[in-house]
């Protein structure tokens, strides 16, 4: 077994998918985080300080994690809905009472979008008041900032898609904040976000393809500047 | 992996159990099955209300169709049964009518008296009523004898 | 870093069983517990069963985009072996639908997505349409059967009947309903006296058990004050005729002979075939019973003697009477029917402002809906429209205080009961439904429902028939209130015969022979023909009419009627069709049908054939069976009958 | 699992704290796999029913037969009045094959192959006979097609 | 500029991997000190991310397992629930709507939020992060109580009490420094605070309130109706 696992570890193939060994002394961690995707964001040593989990809190981590816990939840639900009138809701109830571990992806989908609103809005806080956003991050905060606003875009796009009650009520109150905006620009706006003068099948598709393509496209492209700043900026 | 992985599952079941985060599955079965009738039942109570479906049909048939020689209770005491010679079967002779079988009762009430070598007094409804609707019937006779 | 390897296998270990309780959770469905419990229960049965697959079972009903999963748990609704099984595992009854095509939620409405026993009757939180109790399930036949009258749902016949009959259209828009004629008030004044009013308007039933006058539960200054307001209508639309004064002064024995002359004419006009006496007779019209205590003889006279002059549209019958006779039944009446226990309401001064506020309170409780009066028409707040309330949904809905369940059926049928029960500002009167009657209207109403049925899957109603006769016949049916009782060509109330097919049926002299002296060919029926007294001429006219249009040349048809096949329709008359069960010939044989008696110069020949072909196909749910005749039998028994002159 | 190098020292209670902590992550992404696998599959589909009524036999005149393009079967009855269903699914390639009155054969309009009446392949690549599928009469008199139930060519529904 | 950028020249690549250029002086605090001790990304950092990460799978999960996703009855455009609520995020703005006019509420105050946010790393004011208290006493005092009776008085004009009890408690605590001068404890960290920090605290405390009133405190008609009053 264990000839055979220094043999898997050391043939060609295995060495072309990683290029470093296992990450048990020094050289190889370094190598880990220079060659494996994932951790390149991070820089090889940190400080000591900055890893202990009261110095930041840990909640841009964790909103990134909650973005892909969400990711993977939000792609394995859109294969059991479609978003029409007439089946988005009968669609929620399938998930609900057929689909294996149906309810279970939804309820995490639903309370990580939630989590991710209230946890994003912590982080900006931390940020806030650990005055972490002084040059020369001022532009990465607004980053911040952005990320913010999508990240309750995303929620609320996707709040419509259930499409019950709670789900058309709460859009149809939020769009008509966005009429108040003067000289029929929130007119205009409300129209061109609900593809009509009220919440219906245009509506629907709209908030769909926001929330499942655009707003996640997106926060990944605004993520991607965030954390390239962060690194850049000497952060972990 | 497959195993350890449902080897993992028994351990989520048996901490899940001691813990008690589920509602008791065995809790849950009896109270559903137990849940009174009078939930979905109306504030008005109708009469013969646990009647199914078939007996009402079957006692709605027998009304429009049959009481009138055999009489409201199936005794063949009908309003019309005194001009009749042969009198109409009482339906609540038990020892007569064990001998009937189902298929005799259907085949009198669609083909008449004359199809069983009985009396032609009594009529064929086999191309009056449906086939469902003598099924119906057939059962409600049937059930006017009480110690089949 | 050792604490922290600690803490990471513990949360690992954690990750791991906490993601693995939801497969879990999903391993032990309540659904699947119903089906290992079917399996066993079935094995143990002495019939074989089909064991059930474990998995979710479902009915996809394409045509009507339903998806009912509560063949999952009820998996024998087809096995005949379990048809005394406990629930949910009993056998379906037969039914004219298969639950295979129509699945299951259409009738008896519930969650048919769910697989949890709560969330499937719709007692789960958030559905609108839970699961319909058994009373009132005929409703949901009213989804797709919308013709008058619905075969094997007899509640909601009965419910769609009482809804027509109580005038809820006086106050609720309800569609497809038509509104029933109701007195006209208009010179009310002049035609009752006060007490009767007073007693009339806070107890109806009171008065006339058979009413269809509800209650509007009126406290005692609201009657008083719509008494006063009503009693100040006393100018008929036509002048009232003064009774001739012979009445008044005639001596006791002229007076008692006029009476016996009414008692005589109000038998043979036959007034208990349409009005109760006391609660007995008739169903159709006024109580009669006490009538010499409500209404002025003066206008008795005047509207026996032409009712359409006072109450236009009233289903009454002008009959022939002479003076003598008019005279002759008022006194009648005066003498007979008499109320001396009528309770006499306190003196009472009229309200300076009972005008307007009787005028008010008219229009409160929607009194110008159902009877005219001096134009004043519907009220303006009308009650809710009740053409969709079946789906009405559960929050919309404002139970009150009320304790009853929290269901639409349970509501209709309380709000039917005790109008005000949810609210007391509520208008709704009470009808005095008894039980069934109120389940029978919520099922109606129930069946009023806003559901989208596909088009080739409903039943929808026979064009209501506007027929309307012309010329000396017309003005005749008008005046003799023919579609009070029968229906022609789809028109009218059926309590007698169909006539739209009555010259093919009858022959001319009987015909004419039966409007001179009425009789009844079937004596059980307290409905009966009354004796209009009709004029030679005018019973030519009828039965011309009805030789030309109430006739149709598909039902003649020539019958031989030699000796032979007049002795083989004999046979099989009496041997082979023993037809004598239900039809009297001379004195023997039954009385469930019409007796044959004078078949021969009562019925065409024509008729008897195709009437022995298809009973059904004339008179449709007649309970004579169709034999199944070939032509020949047919023709034979026809013959025969022929000859029964 | 190991460097050679570390595999000599010995298997100490923080290696085996590790591997407890990675073997949970491994074993819950396994499970989520098969999981997922789960989920992906559906437990119940909207496909037309196996067995499903087609009507009283009255309305199949002896000699006829009657494409049910719903459950894609072929209703047959034949001149002495017996029943059987043969499936209209080709079994070359699934296509629908139609019934041509004129020459009295099943053709499929794909890649021409030719069935009789009994569903016997006459020409063509159609490597098989045409499926029979379960016939019977319920208790009202109505025709029942089984497709989930396949009949040997001799068996057919007498009425 | 030179005074805040320092070129790192004994560039040690297997200490510092491709650190070209240190900052200082005008920068974030933990950039100053550049020789603490450092530790390996792999494992220290990825095991407590792991950690972190599994933990809040743990707890959203475990939520998932016991609170089920609200679904309520079906979309229904010709019924509207009383009351109609907004998403949780956006009912402090609801709750704004109610007691401003539209355009106020639902466009300026939003704009002037996110704008506000976006500008606070360009205000030169913020980064010194000094006492309010600690230069200018008096004027501070006058500006502050000055800028705070407007918005005092404009709150009060429409009535907007839920807005007005934390205004009037954060000014409360910006003043207590003031008037109470100590050297430590509670008050002298309060007196310690800069104006910006007092700027954020108040309106995340805004946020927080109206936030729970437009979840908690809003029944029928946006009235106020107590959480443990059922409504129908």
């Amino acid at each position: 077994m264990r000839a055979f696992l220094k043999e898997l570890t050391r043939s060609q193939v295995w060495r072309s998918i990683f290029r470093h060994g296992l990450p048990l002394s020094n050289r190889t961690r370094a190598e880990a985080v220079f060659y494996n995707f994932f951790l390149h964001l991070h820089p090889t040593k940190v400080r000591k300080r900055s890893i202990k989990y009261t110095y930041t809190w840990g909640l841009g981590g964790l909103s990134a994690g909650l973005f892909i816990v969400l990711v993977l939840t939000g792609a394995l639900l859109m294969l059991y809905y479609r978003p029409s009138v007439q089946q988005a809701y009968n669609d929620m109830k399938d998930l609900q009472f057929v689909v294996s571990s149906g309810q279970f992806l939804r309820n995490m989908h639903r309370w990580g979008a939630h989590a991710m609103v209230a946890i994003v809005f912590l982080h900006m806080m931390r940020v806030f008041y650990t005055g972490s956003y002084r040059p020369p991050k001022e532009f990465n905060w607004v980053v911040g900032v952005v990320l913010f606003v999508i990240s309750i875009l995303l929620s609320y796009t996707g709040y419509l898609l259930p499409w019950d009650q709670l789900a058309y009520w709460g859009i149809s109150v939020g769009t008509n904040m966005v009429r108040a905006v003067p000289f029929g620009i929130g007119e205009n706006i409300s129209f061109v976000l609900l593809g009509g003068h009220a919440v219906g099948e245009n509506a629907l598709v709209r908030f769909y393809v926001l929330h499942c393509f655009i707003l996640p496209v997106s926060a990944v492209l605004f993520m991607g500047i965030h954390f390239w700043r962060v690194r850049k900026d000497g952060g972990v | 992996m497959r195993s350890l992985f449902f080897v993992c599952i028994l351990c989520a079941l048996f901490v899940v159990g001691c813990k008690g985060t589920r509602p008791q599955p065995e809790e849950e079965t009896r109270q559903s099955v137990r849940v009174p009738d009078s939930t979905i039942q109306p504030a008005v109570a109708l009469p013969g209300k646990t009647s199914s479906y078939e007996e009402r049909q079957g006692a709605f048939l027998y009304g429009k169709y049959c009481a009138v020689c055999h009489g409201q209770e199936g005794k063949g005491d009908g309003f019309n049964a005194f001009n009749l010679d042969p009198r109409p079967r009482d339906f609540s002779d038990s020892a007569s009518m064990k001998r009937l079988s189902d298929g005799q009762i259907i085949q009198t009430i669609s083909g008449g008296g004359r199809s069983v070598n009985k009396s032609p007094l009594m009529p064929s409804y086999g191309w009056t009523l449906s086939r469902q609707q003598i099924l119906y019937l057939a059962d409600f006779v049937r059930s006017r004898s009480t110690d089949f | 870093m050792n604490t922290l390897r600690k803490v990471f296998a513990a949360v690992a270990v954690l990750f791991l069983i906490v993601l693995a309780v939801s497969p879990l959770k999903d391993f032990l469905r309540e659904w699947k517990r119903y089906q290992v419990k079917y399996n066993t229960l079935t094995a143990d049965l002495p019939q074989r069963v089909k064991p059930v697959e474990i998995g979710i079972r479902q009915i996809w009903v394409e045509k009507l985009d339903r998806v009912d999963r509560c063949v999952t748990c009820h998996v024998g609704l087809k096995e005949p072996a379990l048809k005394n099984a406990p629930e949910p595992y009993r056998t379906h009854p037969q039914m004219f639908h298969d639950t295979e095509e129509f699945g299951c939620t259409i009738c008896h409405e519930g969650q048919g997505a769910a697989t949890e026993y709560m969330e499937s009757i719709g007692k789960g939180k958030y559905w609108d349409r839970p699961i319909l109790p058994r009373a009132f399930m005929e409703a949901s036949c009213a989804k797709c059967h919308k013709e008058q009258e619905v075969p094997g749902a007899p509640v909601l016949n009965l419910g769609r009947k009482l809804i027509r009959e109580s005038n809820c259209l006086g106050c609720h828009k309800i569609e497809g309903y038509v509104k029933q004629w109701v007195p006209v008030l208009n010179g009310v004044g002049s035609k009752v006296n006060r007490a009767w009013l007073v007693n009339w308007l806070k107890n109806p039933a009171g008065y006339a058990p058979k009413t269809r006058m509800p209650d509007f539960m009126l406290s005692n200054d609201e009657t008083n004050t719509l008494a006063d307001f009503l009693l100040s209508f006393k100018e008929f639309p036509a002048p009232l005729d003064p009774i001739p004064a012979r009445l008044a002064s005639a001596t006791e024995a002229a007076k008692a002979k006029l009476v016996e002359l009414g008692s005589t004419r109000f038998r043979e006009a036959r007034c208990i075939s349409c009005h109760p006496i006391n609660g007995k007779g008739g169903y159709v019209a006024t109580d009669l019973g006490k009538i010499a205590s409500k209404a002025d003889p003066r206008w008795l006279y005047n509207y026996i003697k032409n009712p359409k002059r006072f109450q236009p549209g009233v289903p009454m019958p002008r009959y022939r009477f002479s003076e003598d006779e008019l005279l002759g039944i008022v006194a009648y009446m005066q003498s007979e029917f008499v109320d001396y226990d009528m309770e006499q309401p306190p003196a009472h001064t009229p309200d300076p402002g009972f005008f307007e506020k009787g005028r008010a309170l008219f229009n409160k409780y929607s009194c110008g809906g159902c009877h005219e009066l001096g134009g004043i028409g519907r009220a303006e707040v009308m009650a809710p429209e009740l053409t969709s309330i079946g789906g009405k949904k559960l929050y919309e809905i404002d139970f009150g205080k009320s304790k009853i369940d929290q269901t639409l059926p349970s509501y209709l049928t309380t709000k039917l009961l005790q109008p005000r029960e949810f609210s007391s500002s509520m208008k709704m009167p009470k009808f005095g439904f008894s039980d069934e009657q109120a389940t029978a209207i919520a099922v109606a109403l129930l069946g009023n429902d806003d559901e989208k049925i596909p088009d080739e899957l409903l039943v929808r109603p026979a064009p209501s028939a506007a027929f309307v006769p012309q010329g000396g016949f017309g003005k005749l049916v008008d005046d003799l209130a023919c579609f009070g009782c029968h229906v022609m060509n789809g028109r009218g109330r059926l309590v007698a015969t169909d006539l739209s097919l009555e010259a093919s049926q009858a022959q001319r002299s009987w015909i004419e022979g039966y409007f001179k002296i009425p009789y009844s060919l079937r004596p059980v029926l307290t409905e009966r023909m009354p004796n209009l007294f009709l004029q030679g001429p005018e019973i030519k006219t009828l039965v011309d009419f009805m030789e030309t249009s109430f006739i149709a040349d598909s039902l003649d048809r020539d019958v031989p009627s030699d000796p032979v096949t007049i002795a083989n329709g004999r046979g099989l008359y009496f041997e082979r069709y023993g037809c004598q069960g239900c039809h009297q010939i001379g004195t023997k044989g039954g009385y469930v049908g019409p007796p044959l008696d004078k078949a021969g110069t009562r019925l065409k020949r024509g008729w008897i054939f195709h009437w022995l072909k298809n009973p059904q196909s004339l008179k449709p749910g007649t309970i004579e069976p169709n034999n199944n005749l070939p032509d020949a039998e047919a023709e034979a028994i026809t013959a025969y009958l022929m000859t029964l002159k | 699992m190991d460097d050679s190098h570390e595999l000599k020292s010995s298997f100490s209670r923080r290696h085996f704290l590790e591997l407890i902590g990675l073997g949970a992550i491994g074993v819950t992404a396994a499970g989520s796999i098969v999981l997922s696998g789960e989920y992906l599959s559906p437990n119940v589909v909207k496909e037309a029913p196996m067995r499903f009524k087609i009507g009283s036999p009255e309305t199949f005149p002896p000699g006829s037969v009657t494409l049910d393009k719903d459950h894609k079967v072929f209703i047959v009855r034949a001149k002495e009045g017996y029943f059987y269903a043969l499936s209209a699914v080709c079994t070359h390639l699934g296509c629908i094959a139609n019934w041509k009155a004129d020459d009295g054969i099943v053709a499929c309009p794909c890649h021409g192959s030719k069935f009789d009446r009994e569903g016997r392949v006459i020409d063509g690549p159609a490597p098989r006979p045409l499926q029979r599928f379960s016939m019977s009469l319920d208790d009202l008199g109505q025709l029942v097609v089984d497709r989930s139930v396949v009949v040997g060519e001799e068996t057919v529904l007498k009425v | 500029m030179t005074a805040d950028f320092r070129l790192e020249k004994n560039s040690d690549a297997k200490k510092v991997p491709r650190r070209l250029a240190f900052i200082k002086g005008r920068t974030a605090a933990r950039v100053k000190k550049s020789d603490e001790e450092m530790v390996m990304t792999v494992p220290h950092l990825v095991v407590r991310e792991a950690i972190a990460f599994m933990v809040m799978v743990i707890v959203l999960a475990t939520l998932s397992l016991v609170f089920n996703a609200p679904l309520e009855w079906v979309a229904n455009p010709g019924h509207t629930p009383n009351p109609a609520k907004a998403p949780w995020y956006f009912l402090g703005l609801q709750e704004l709507l109610h007691y401003f006019p539209p355009v106020v509420a639902g466009v300026v105050l939003p704009t002037l939020v996110v704008l506000a946010l976006v500008a606070i790393p360009y205000f030169q004011v913020n980064v010194k992060l000094e006492g309010l208290w600690k230069e200018n006493r008096r004027v501070t005092l006058l500006a502050l109580v000055g800028g705070a009776s407007v918005l005092a008085i404009v709150l009060l004009a429409y009535k907007v009490y839920a807005m007005l009890v934390p205004t009037v408690f954060v000014l409360g605590c910006m003043l207590l420094p003031y008037f109470l001068r100590r050297e430590t404890g509670v008050i002298a960290w309060l007196g310690r605070r800069p104006l910006t920090w007092w700027i954020m605290t108040w309106f995340v405390i805004i946020v927080l309130v109206l936030t729970a009133i437009g979840i908690l405190f809003r029944g029928p008609e946006w009235s106020w109706t107590w959480p443990w009053k059922e409504i129908y």
